[in-house]
């Protein structure tokens, strides 16, 4: 701020940071009466205009309004890779939250604790971005398949083990936890886990876990 | 003692207007810190070097600030008198002459004390850090990014959006859903038709005229025991026995309108059972 | 698009394109990504932020990414683009200080360092910003959880790195950032006196009281 106010390199800088932060085109008056007594604005824009001419990013008017943007030129570096980055519906980080807790569980089981049917896409959008697997089959009636969390997983939650999954007391201590616990609440420490009958390969008797997964995944 | 020697938070007003003094009594603390805040800013007072302080000094102050708060009658919580007591300790052996033989237990007091200085300085760094992070000019208070929402074109990241917390609501929010399905509504509390046929039965002299069912009925208290529906329909019930008994006559002029009820003037005898 | 790819005023051109329109800040990779094939993003890099340096618009190194920014210098003509940021109480900042100078923390090193416990919501109200998240488990008894800083927290505070933090090399070098405290260096740590049975006994003047506490204790 020790510059002075009416030197013309800062008032060029002024509005340089002015156009860049505005949520949108900024007229002259816009511009004047943001910038301190006496600048001159149109002196300013001219020297913007000139310093970003040729560049990757310009100044544009727009009915009278000035405002910075990409050069039209740069148009396909922008528009080819539009897309919203990816996010996991509540469902799906529901469902992920309870195979990651409750792991190996079945569809039966994520439904009863969600205490809604699972929609198909759900889960196969987390097999699909590779956050959960098949784990086997449970030694139950219907011997269905059980679901458990990847590496990947850990990966995406900066976890080294699923021992270090956070478990109730951090829940409480998170203040998630509240009120209305019921006194038989427990989380489930999924490291701990064991479901030895029922690894895929046991079952299956041989080693190619990948195609009885294909066969499953669709089988439904 | 008051419970409120125990509450969690204590709460000082600044002592504006406390003189310069090195002894004076400044009380600038708020609800959230404890009795190394408080130690820390009489250590300040001293101007010295943390670890060159004056523990015996510092103890002296900080009881002094003890009692005064107290005399204020501010509620004091139990981490400052716990620290107080620790303090009278470690000054009384600090000034105690060093017995002949090494003492028997416990760390040297010098040690003691080097420990304290110790602990106020990390505190005091901590507090030159939030200082430090405060002056860092900071998005949207001191530096702007774009701010155009219309031009900004959104660049994707391979990353998925979701973090340990999230997957921690996420699990936590389904499981107290879950417990709330395992609840198990009050049991509604009925007014039991044999009550109902025997009350009815008692009121049958009086009911000489039509009266209507819900005048009959018994009115429910507005906070315990049955409804006023469960009242009605009993009665109800009941009155159709005694008709059935010929007992009673019942009428309703069109549907949902009252129902009226009257003693029926002739008709078999009584039986009344033993 | 008739420049060469790999003229290195062309990809910077790009470069100062895709950071203007980006939605936060991007890593090397996602320039890479984005850039031609063999395009030098590093060099490019460079040439962006040697020509924006000093300008009302900077290139700035936040969480190991980037982002062009406004001049900290003009924060004052920024008025209307001002967010009253949301504010945290004076412990939340300590809190937050801590974690950021000490992580990986458990909940007992925060405590241990203020003397206080840690009140309820000032964990959950920091996860809640986005500022700190679980790291992981300490292997030592009890397996407690850790807490560290986000990529959100550098970006709020224009950090590059964790090593960027303000004096944190000066701290460590004198041992301030050391959680252990020296054996038989035992302070005693008030707010973790969990029974409060034992400190009413010391103002009754209970026998087994110390009998200093009597001098400022017992006086009410």
């Amino acid at each position: 701020m020790s510059a002075s106010f009416h030197d013309p390199a800062e008032v060029e800088r002024m509005v340089e940071a002015l156009l860049f932060a505005a949520a949108g085109p900024l007229s002259l008056e816009d511009l004047q009466r943001r910038l301190p007594e006496g600048a001159d604005a149109v002196a300013a824009l001219q020297a913007v205009r000139d310093r970003y001419a040729g560049r990757g990013v310009e100044l544009e008017t727009v009915a009278d309004r000035f405002r910075l943007r990409t050069a039209p030129d740069l148009a396909w570096l922008m528009t080819e890779e539009r897309e919203e980055p990816r996010r996991l519906s509540k469902a799906a980080l529901e469902t992920l939250a309870i195979i990651a807790y409750h792991q190996p569980v079945t569809r039966a089981d994520i439904e009863q604790v969600r205490g809604v049917s699972l929609n198909k896409g759900t889960l196969d959008l987390l097999l699909e971005m590779g956050f959960v697997r098949l784990r086997g089959r449970r030694r139950s009636p219907g011997r269905p398949v059980t679901y458990g969390t990847t590496d990947l997983f850990l990966e995406q939650f900066s976890l080294a083990t699923l021992a270090d999954l956070p478990g109730a007391a951090e829940m409480k201590a998170a203040g998630l936890l509240d009120m209305g616990v019921p006194a038989g609440f427990e989380v489930p420490d999924p490291s701990r886990a064991e479901d030895p009958v029922d690894l895929l390969s046991l079952d299956e008797g041989d080693d190619d876990a990948p195609e009885f997964a294909q066969d499953f995944v669709g089988e439904e | 003692m008051s419970a409120d020697l125990f509450q969690s938070q204590l709460e000082f007003e600044a002592a504006d207007g406390a003189a310069e003094a090195g002894e004076a009594l400044m009380v600038d603390i708020d609800g959230y810190e404890g009795p190394l805040h408080v130690l820390l800013m009489l250590a300040r007072q001293q101007k010295v070097d943390l670890l060159k302080l004056s523990i015996t000094r510092l103890a002296e102050q900080y009881l002094a600030f003890v009692q005064e708060a107290r005399r204020r009658r501010f509620s004091l919580a139990a981490d400052y008198l716990v620290m107080a007591a620790w303090l009278a300790f470690l000054k009384s052996r600090l000034l105690l002459p060093r017995p002949e033989r090494p003492a028997e237990k416990g760390p040297e007091p010098e040690e003691m004390a080097a420990a304290l200085a110790f602990r106020l300085m990390k505190l005091e760094a901590m507090r030159k850090a939030v200082e430090n992070l405060k002056v860092r000019p900071q998005l949207k208070r001191d530096v702007f990014t774009r701010g155009d929402p219309e031009a900004q074109v959104v660049i994707p990241s391979r990353q998925v959006d979701a973090t340990l917390y999230d997957l921690m609501v996420a699990y936590v929010s389904q499981r107290t859903k879950e417990a709330q399905r395992l609840y198990t509504p009050m049991a509604v509390e009925a007014f039991p038709l044999d009550d109902a046929r025997d009350r009815l039965r008692d009121m049958l002299p009086r009911l000489k005229a039509w009266t209507g069912l819900r005048t009959v009925a018994p009115r429910a208290h507005p906070d315990a025991g049955p409804s006023q529906a469960s009242f009605v329909a009993s009665t109800l019930s009941a009155s159709l026995e005694l008709v059935k008994d010929g007992l009673l006559e019942a009428r309703q002029l069109d549907a949902f309108e009252e129902i009226y009820l009257r003693s029926r003037e002739v008709g078999f005898p009584l039986e009344l059972t033993p």
